[in-house]
């Protein structure tokens, strides 16, 4: 009872604390310096059209690659805690129109996905939407087809390579003193082509590699653990 | 925009309510989820500019005077970071609830006391 | 030379006092056969007792330090004595008072007492120690009220001196410090009942309980010398009160007189009242006349 | 110099490319982890090393070719590279320490450690707040990971506890930062110029509140102790460590950006969690969770100092701050490492360590350490702390913080005591690895270095005042030989000392001479009777010349940190030889929790006082300042602490009577003079700067019924050394008493009172040390008629209680004498009276120590007890002779006694031949002597040519009712002696004064369960508390 009336007290206190910012909002009529430096120098500087892109790969690399760290490491977690754990999968069936389509769409998923990091400097999207689609087609690899076995170690090795790869590229920049990640190690090119924006496409190429295989792993770690279910019906 | 912005803070408000008031793990990693949605949401919000388009200087902008034109591109950055780590968050409790399902056959965050004082 | 001058007429002092002593005890005795309605024995008779102790030609000892007991005792006895001026203008009564103040005198007491219970509690007999328990015990109740006593007629006087306290009191029985700072009398008269061990205030001694107390193991010329001191510590304590509460003596009769009526003092009490157990005495000296002494100090020093 | 990128980048590299490399061999991954945080380290170093040759200033660098706002950028100055390097090199040493266990678990555990290293690595170089978000989440993510590195139950849902609370503070952080973005239109803390005013304020509170949540402040912290206790050892060392160091970081880098009512607030939840956290582990008996209370503590207080220290110049507060956090550092990685040796949960069962001897030194320096006591960096910053928090009158900050520390190290002592005192058995002993040994030796001996260079660079100590800890060293170093060398040596380096110190140094004041001859002379015949050990006595001659170095120390120091550090020394070699004795358990705790009360109360009380001027000891220094009235009462009280003053005396008895025979003769005869030294000082101040209100009226009562009380409960006990203590108490309490009448005839009392105090006492402590070594009993009713046996040891007990009694010809009269003189002479009236009575009663104890151990009926079983070693004998007898010279011949006290304190007040008394006249009175010491002997020999000559023949009987040939006494057990009147008196005084012989600390310890702990019980274990309530925490916090600051 107490714990309820405590609860209700602390999410009120919370909205009461929030509420001077709604009250006070003001949606913003102009970019901040900030933002126009970036949306001028994405164009300028950078050559790339999506701005965004350039903020996420570029101007705030460093945050980019902690991300793809933390993705790494959330794989690295999830694998550490439910490892060694390779009980058989449940018996389930899958219809031969599901198994049939998706192995249809699979190849057109990861189509997509590819253009999507590829592109990620032209249009919206990019390396980590990119690797989520990719992902998303092995999940339904994963569902459809019962004998679909990932390997792990191709999953782990294309990780480690393009984050290894993706470091080095930003090395680069650094060993040539024009700044870690800086994209201009490759030629600029030209404004709005797939091969412009220097080493922008790369990075979001990798990103993508990279986040489809941890994501992939995740999921295929999860997915072939069942042990929990089992102690389940045991104990049932 | 304050609808969005309204919308986010519920979104939170929810997400936090659910997560002290509901006992089950996955219940609460849900709230977890909600709350960071709202969260991104309000992130969205802060960095939208009425009457402007995506940050994206395609054909469709004028880029000379494209700052006129776009939304403010950083919350949109900072929100793909936020999101990913959300999501690397997210599927690393689901992990935790799972391996401790597994030990004590219990999704009830009561069950997990062993440890206090 | 001058020291061995000082030493004769110390010697002659102290017999005087001894004797005195020896006769007030034997006064005590016939006065209390009167009462008893005896006859009682002659008041030469505590002489004649020591005389015989002496006499004794074997002597039981525990070891060095139930030797040296008595030693002490009597050295306390006889420096008590001595550190004292005992007729107020006399060379041959003013013993060694240069030695030392009240303060000397106060703590020489102790020299004596401490000496025998060491002595007494070689003997190994159970007595011994208990008796001396108590003394001690009551000792330091009792010297509570008789310092706040001595403080308040050091206030008085502003010294500590002896002579200097004699001195003021001269010229009249209303300069005595009875009539001058009665509070201060009263506390220590009180005190004086535990100092002499008479009844009600005799758990030393205590016949009854534990006969004889401290002495128990003593005997033959031990005993006698003990004795000796108890004359002499009897009169020199009363030397002490008459010169600091009853103007002191200016001759031997004035002396004699005076300590005798303030002997006769505890002898009436004691033939009066009661033996306290060894609980209600200690309270007893910590609660009025410790109160009429702190009242002694409030009223001289801040009234 | 290198890029600091690099330390983010090969750690990146590192990570991707290990499960590739761990493909191919263990070994080749287990190099590059090591490589890794050894590259770290060396850059960090680099770094370090850059700074202090040169002056950089603050360096930034850049990324993606862009400079700051545009992209992220890290910075680096002295202070980052300070942190990096801690922290890099505690990762290092971690890492070497964890390798066994990486080498056996799955390859995740080394990457995950190596990135907990890099995310508190970017956490503290970043600049860019949303890049400080991702560091954080990088570093939380890895901590949580790799907290299942030890698979159980307890540390998976500890792990989820955390998730949660950590998930909660990453979506305040991030709401925090976008806010701040959206105010200011930066992200870059160089660039947000902005104040966060109204409405904006909560930008900056959730960043700060997500901080806190993350740093483990009280009460958001259940989820931190769940882990600290549940994870694997170096796990919680980096979490403790690392972890931790890097979000307080963070804290100190957003600190500009909050508002100063909101700071103020915050540092007093910093200090409240150091008070909290170290209540409550009062009660705890897991010693994991017992660190990690400790660790949470330890935060609190590297919060709190980071806030309030502000206002200083860099140096003072990297001093401040720096020394907390390398004190938390080094001490808590130690004590974590050890807890992952011992691999025991309860407290009691760490007595294993007592197995390996360096351990359990580290062990103690550790805890010593964590204590704040010197060479420590802790202690410099806590004194720095305390002084600054005094300059800027935050009172309830000080408060806060040494209340916590007080209860820190109840527990933490209570625990070491615990285990260096334990008996444990032989099947309980575990083989511990010696890798992990060295490198837990290692870094006790860094954190011992560090502390020293400290002293030495920093403050620029003198070669003396490091003398107690280097005499230390050097016996540990030769602590092979035996016993009787080392015990020559220290006498011969002791004399050289003393010499060194009356020529060389050349005392300012005669003052100094007389405690000297109390500190030095009288230790140095005291260490007589420590000739007496045949055994090797490990350790007993390091610390015992530590302390006597130390008192020496105390009577040069020329500034209060001088007399501080010594003060503190002094602590810590008394507490250890106390400790040493066989039961000394509960003793030495009680002297140390008494002692660090007292230090602090002094601490605050030197903090008060205005700085001194010119650098003459604190003798003369003092004399020219004018203390405050709360600085007087705060010293004086500290030092009556030391002395066992009535009300705070109740460690005395039983640290006297625990500690081993020898020691106690130390504590008692000199240590409790250090008190004295120290009130004399404070009462040097007030002569001529005196307060507006008489403080010294009430010290004089105090130490007159400390005297009474004292003297009252000697006469009740059994134990010899309890009856000795007591007495000492009550003759401290005249020395108190004396020294607070400020006038000339009452210092010269207390003067020759404390010189004729260390003599008698040291005499009567080392016959009774004598007494116990042949009969192995402290209980006087087991013993009697010892007089036979031991006729030297009775000769020197019978002169040195004469001494102490008072009565005449002895020195002791003299004392009283002047006591009384002076008492009247002020007056202090009534005061005299009670002390009358209280020497009356010292008359109570005096017998029953002489008598139940020396007279009466032997014991059977002690017929064939010898006297004493002649070890023993030769101390007492230096001691009695000294006392008959002064006895004899008072004037050669008297005389320079009165000339020192006529330093100060008029003199009023007239020194004449042998005559000592004061207003009041006066004394002969030599004439009372001479008639003495005149009236000791006449009866004495009398009996013996009189007394006819002497018949020699045996034990109990004595007048029993005829009878024989059944045994000497019955007949020997000793137990319970004053069993009337003790019913007289009905309700005043209660030990009230026990049972109030009795009580107060109790309610302690009793607040500490009470307090403890919010962490409930569940881990929906410790989000409850976040989200309360972060309401109630807000609408406190608003």
């Amino acid at each position: 009872m107490i714990n309820k009336l405590l609860i209700i007290i602390g999410i009120i206190g919370m909205l009461l604390i929030l509420l001077p910012i709604l009250v006070n909002f003001q949606s913003p009529t102009n970019l901040s310096a900030l933002a126009e430096e970036y949306v001028r120098g994405s164009v300028n500087d950078l050559k790339s059209p999506n701005v965004v892109t350039s903020v996420v790969v570029t101007y705030r690399g460093l945050d980019t690659l902690g991300e793809v760290t933390v993705l790494f490491l959330a794989t690295l977690g999830v694998g550490f805690l439910l490892e060694n754990k390779k009980n058989k999968s449940t018996q389930r069936t899958v219809s031969e129109n599901i198994r049939t389509t998706s192995s249809f769409l699979v190849s057109l998923i990861m189509v997509l996905g590819i253009y999507i990091f590829t592109h990620g400097h032209l249009s919206p999207g990019g390396g980590f939407q990119g690797g989520v689609v990719i992902a998303s087609g092995f999940l339904l690899l994963i569902l459809s087809d019962l004998d679909f076995k990932i390997s792990h170690a191709i999953l782990r090795f294309v990780e480690s390579i393009s984050g290894l790869v993706y470091v080095l590229i930003g090395l680069i920049g650094l060993v040539l003193t024009i700044g870690f990640l800086n994209p201009a190690i490759l030629p600029l090119g030209k404004y709005g082509d797939l091969f412009s924006a220097g080493a922008i496409p790369l990075i979001y190429s990798l990103i993508g590699l990279k986040v489809g295989s941890e994501l992939t792993n995740i999921i295929a770690t999860m997915g072939s653990d069942r042990s929990s279910e089992s102690v389940v019906k045991e104990e049932r | 925009m304050i609808e969005t912005l309204i919308l986010g803070f519920i979104l939170l408000l929810i997400g936090l309510y659910a997560m002290l008031s509901q006992k089950n793990i996955i219940k609460i990693i849900l709230g977890f989820s909600i709350a960071d949605t709202g969260v991104h949401i309000i992130i969205v919000s802060l960095g939208y500019l009425k009457g402007r388009r995506a940050p994206i200087l395609d054909s469709a902008v004028d880029i000379a005077n494209s700052v006129k034109e776009v939304v403010d591109p950083i919350p949109s950055a900072l929100v793909l970071t936020a999101i990913v780590i959300g999501l690397a968050t997210t599927a690393l409790m689901l992990v935790f609830a799972a391996e401790l399902h597994k030990r004590k056959a219990s999704f009830s965050i009561d069950d997990y006391k062993e440890l206090k004082w | 030379m001058d020291i061995f001058i000082k030493i004769i007429y110390a010697a002659i002092s102290i017999l005087v006092a001894t004797l005195y002593g020896l006769i007030l005890i034997g006064i005590v005795h016939k006065i209390y056969a009167r009462v008893h309605r005896r006859i009682g024995p002659p008041v030469w008779q505590p002489i004649l007792d020591i005389i015989q102790t002496h006499g004794r030609k074997v002597a039981t000892s525990h070891g060095i330090m139930f030797f040296l007991g008595p030693v002490f005792r009597m050295a306390g006895g006889m420096g008590t004595y001595l550190f004292m001026p005992v007729i107020f203008g006399s060379v041959v009564f003013s013993n060694y008072s240069m030695a030392g103040d009240l303060l000397l005198v106060m703590y020489f007491i102790f020299f004596g007492q401490l000496g025998m219970a060491l002595g007494a509690g070689e003997g190994g007999h159970p007595y011994s120690p208990l008796g001396i328990a108590r003394g001690l015990s009551q000792m330091s109740t009792f010297e509570l009220p008789f310092s706040l006593a001595v403080i308040s007629i050091a206030i008085q006087y502003q010294t500590l001196n002896i002579t200097t306290i004699v001195a003021a009191q001269q010229g009249g029985m209303l300069n005595w410090t009875l009539f001058t700072n009665p509070l201060a009398v009263i506390a220590a008269m009180i005190s004086l009942l535990g100092m002499n061990m008479h009844s009600p205030f005799s758990l030393v001694l205590a016949p009854q309980e534990i006969p004889i107390g401290p002495p128990i193991e003593m005997n033959g010329s031990f005993l006698g010398i003990l004795q000796t001191n108890r004359a002499l510590f009897a009169s020199a304590k009363l030397v002490l009160f008459m010169n600091l509460f009853f103007g002191g003596a200016t001759n031997l009769p004035i002396m004699m007189l005076k300590t005798f009526s303030i002997y006769m003092f505890s002898v009436f009490i004691g033939a009066a009242f009661p033996r306290f157990r060894p609980e209600q005495s200690f309270r007893f000296f910590l609660r009025i006349p410790t109160l009429i002494g702190i009242l002694s100090v409030i009223v001289i020093a801040y009234l | 110099m290198v890029n600091p990128l690099y330390l983010i980048i090969i750690s990146l590299m590192a990570g991707f490319v290990l499960p590739l490399l761990d493909r191919v061999n263990r070994k080749l991954s287990l190099a590059t982890f090591i490589g890794v945080l050894l590259a770290n380290t060396v850059i960090t170093g680099f770094w370090m090393h850059g700074f202090i040759q040169a002056d950089l200033g603050t360096l930034s660098f850049s990324t993606a070719g862009f400079t700051a706002p545009l992209s992220i950028n890290f910075q680096l100055g002295i202070l980052e590279a300070f942190v990096l390097l801690a922290i890099n090199l505690i990762g290092l040493l971690t890492g070497i320490y964890l390798l066994k266990k990486f080498n056996e678990s799955p390859l995740a555990g080394m990457i995950l450690f190596i990135m907990v290293v890099m995310g508190a690595n970017g956490l503290i170089l970043t600049r860019d707040l949303f890049n400080a978000f991702v560091f954080m989440e990088i570093l939380s993510i890895s901590t949580i990971a790799i907290i299942t590195l030890k698979r159980t139950n307890e540390s998976l849902s500890s792990g989820f506890k955390y998730m949660l609370a950590s998930g909660i503070a990453s979506i305040f952080f991030l709401l925090g930062v976008v806010f701040i973005y959206f105010f200011s239109g930066s992200l870059n803390l160089d660039f947000i110029n902005i104040n966060f005013t109204d409405y904006r304020l909560i930008a900056v509170y959730m960043v700060a509140i997500a901080l806190l949540i993350e740093l483990k402040m009280f009460p958001v912290n259940g989820w931190a102790l769940d882990v600290y206790e549940s994870t694997d050892a170096g796990v919680a060392t980096i979490i403790s460590v690392i972890n931790s160091t890097a979000i307080a970081f963070m804290f100190y880098k957003i600190m500009p950006l909050l508002p100063s009512n909101f700071l103020y607030i915050f540092g007093i939840i910093g200090a409240l969690t150091y008070l909290m956290s170290n209540l409550m582990g009062l009660k705890q008996e897991n010693a994991r969770r017992l660190l990690g209370y400790s660790s949470i503590g330890q935060m609190g207080l590297l919060l709190a100092s980071i806030i309030f220290t502000a206002g200083l110049e860099p140096v003072l507060r990297i001093m401040i701050v720096g020394g907390f956090f390398l004190n938390h550092l080094i001490a808590k990685t130690g004590l974590f490492w050890i807890s992952g040796l011992i691999k025991k949960e309860k407290l009691k069962d760490w007595r294993v360590i007592r197995s390996n001897k360096s351990l359990m030194i580290m062990f103690g320096i550790f805890i010593f350490a964590l204590s704040g006591f010197p060479p420590f960096a802790g202690f410099w910053a806590k004194w720095e702390f305390v002084k600054s928090l005094l300059a800027g009158q935050n009172i309830l900050i000080i408060a806060l913080i040494l209340l916590g520390s007080l209860f820190e190290v109840i527990y933490m002592f209570r625990w070491f005591i615990q285990t260096v005192k334990g008996e444990y058995k032989e099947d309980e002993l575990s083989i511990m690895p010696s890798g992990k040994v060295i490198l837990t030796t290692l870094l006790g001996t860094l954190g011992f270095g560090l502390g020293i260079l400290i002293m030495k660079n920093y403050y620029g100590f003198n070669f003396l005042f490091t003398l107690p800890i280097l005499s230390l060293l050097f016996i540990y170093l030769i602590d092979f030989l035996p016993a009787k060398i080392k015990g020559i040596m220290s006498l011969g380096g002791l004399a050289y000392y003393g010499y060194y110190l009356y020529t060389l140094v050349q005392f300012e004041n005669p003052i100094q001479i007389l405690f000297g001859v109390i500190f030095l002379v009288g230790s140095g015949v005291n260490l007589i009777s420590t000739l007496n050990r045949s055994e090797i006595s490990k350790g007993f001659y390091g610390l015992l010349m530590m302390m006597i170095f130390s008192f020496g120390s105390l009577l040069i120091a020329r500034s209060y940190l001088e007399f501080f550090l010594s003060w503190e020394l002094m602590t810590i070699a008394s507490f250890l030889l106390i400790l040493r004795g066989k039961n000394a358990q509960k003793a030495s705790l009680m002297y140390m929790i008494f002692s660090i009360a007292g230090a602090y109360l002094m601490m605050v009380g030197f903090g008060f006082a205005p700085e001194l001027i010119g650098s003459s000891a604190l003798i003369t220094g003092l004399t020219y300042v004018q203390l405050p009235l709360i600085s007087i009462i705060l010293l004086a009280l500290g030092f009556m602490i030391k002395s066992g003053v009535l009300g705070v005396h109740v460690w005395l008895p039983e640290a006297h009577a625990e500690a081993e025979a020898d020691v106690s003769s130390f504590i008692s005869a000199i240590l409790l003079k250090a008190g004295i030294w120290g009130f004399l000082l404070v009462a040097i101040s007030v002569v001529w700067n005196a307060p507006q209100f008489d403080v010294y009226y009430w010290m004089g009562w105090l130490g007159v019924f400390t005297a009474l009380v004292g003297a009252f409960l000697a006469s009740f006990q059994e134990d010899a050394k309890r009856l000795l203590a007591y007495s000492s108490m009550s003759q401290v309490g005249y020395i108190i008493a004396a020294i607070s009448m400020l006038s000339h005839l009452g210092w010269v009392s207390a003067f020759y009172l404390s010189l004729n105090h260390m003599m008698f006492k040291s005499a009567l402590f080392i016959a009774i040390a004598g007494v116990y070594y042949r009969t192995h009993t402290r209980n006087m009713y087991e013993m009697g008629g010892l007089i036979k046996k031991m006729p030297l040891s009775f000769i020197s007990v019978l002169i040195s209680i004469i001494a102490v009694s008072g009565v005449p010809p002895l020195s002791g009269f003299g004392s009283k004498w002047l006591m009384y003189s002076s008492f009247i002479e002020r007056g202090w009236y009534l005061q005299a009276a009670v002390l009358f009575f209280a020497s009356a009663v010292s008359f109570l104890y005096l017998y029953r120590l002489i008598h139940t151990i020396f007279l009466g009926q032997a014991k059977y079983e002690h017929k064939d007890v010898k006297e004493a070693p002649v070890w023993f004998i030769i101390p007492q007898y230096i001691f009695i002779g000294a006392i008959m010279v002064l006895s004899t011949f008072p004037n050669l006290l008297i005389k320079p006694l009165s000339a020192m304190a006529s330093q100060y007040f008029n003199s009023n008394i007239v020194i004449d031949g042998y005559n000592v006249y004061s207003s009041y009175g006066h004394w002969n010491g030599n004439l009372i002597m001479l008639v003495t002997m005149g009236v000791f020999i006449v009866p004495l000559f009398f009996l013996i040519l009189f007394i006819g023949k002497i018949t020699k009987v045996k034990q109990f040939n004595i007048v029993y009712a005829a009878e024989r006494p059944e045994s000497p057990q019955t007949t020997h009147v000793a137990h319970n002696m004053y069993a009337h008196y003790r019913k007289a005084l009905g309700g005043w012989g209660k030990p009230r004064i026990w049972d109030f600390w009795h009580g107060s310890a109790e309610w302690a702990h009793t607040m500490g369960d009470f307090f403890r019980r919010i962490y409930s274990g569940n881990g929906q309530t410790y989000l409850l508390h976040i989200i309360l925490f972060f309401v109630v916090v807000f609408f406190l600051g608003v």
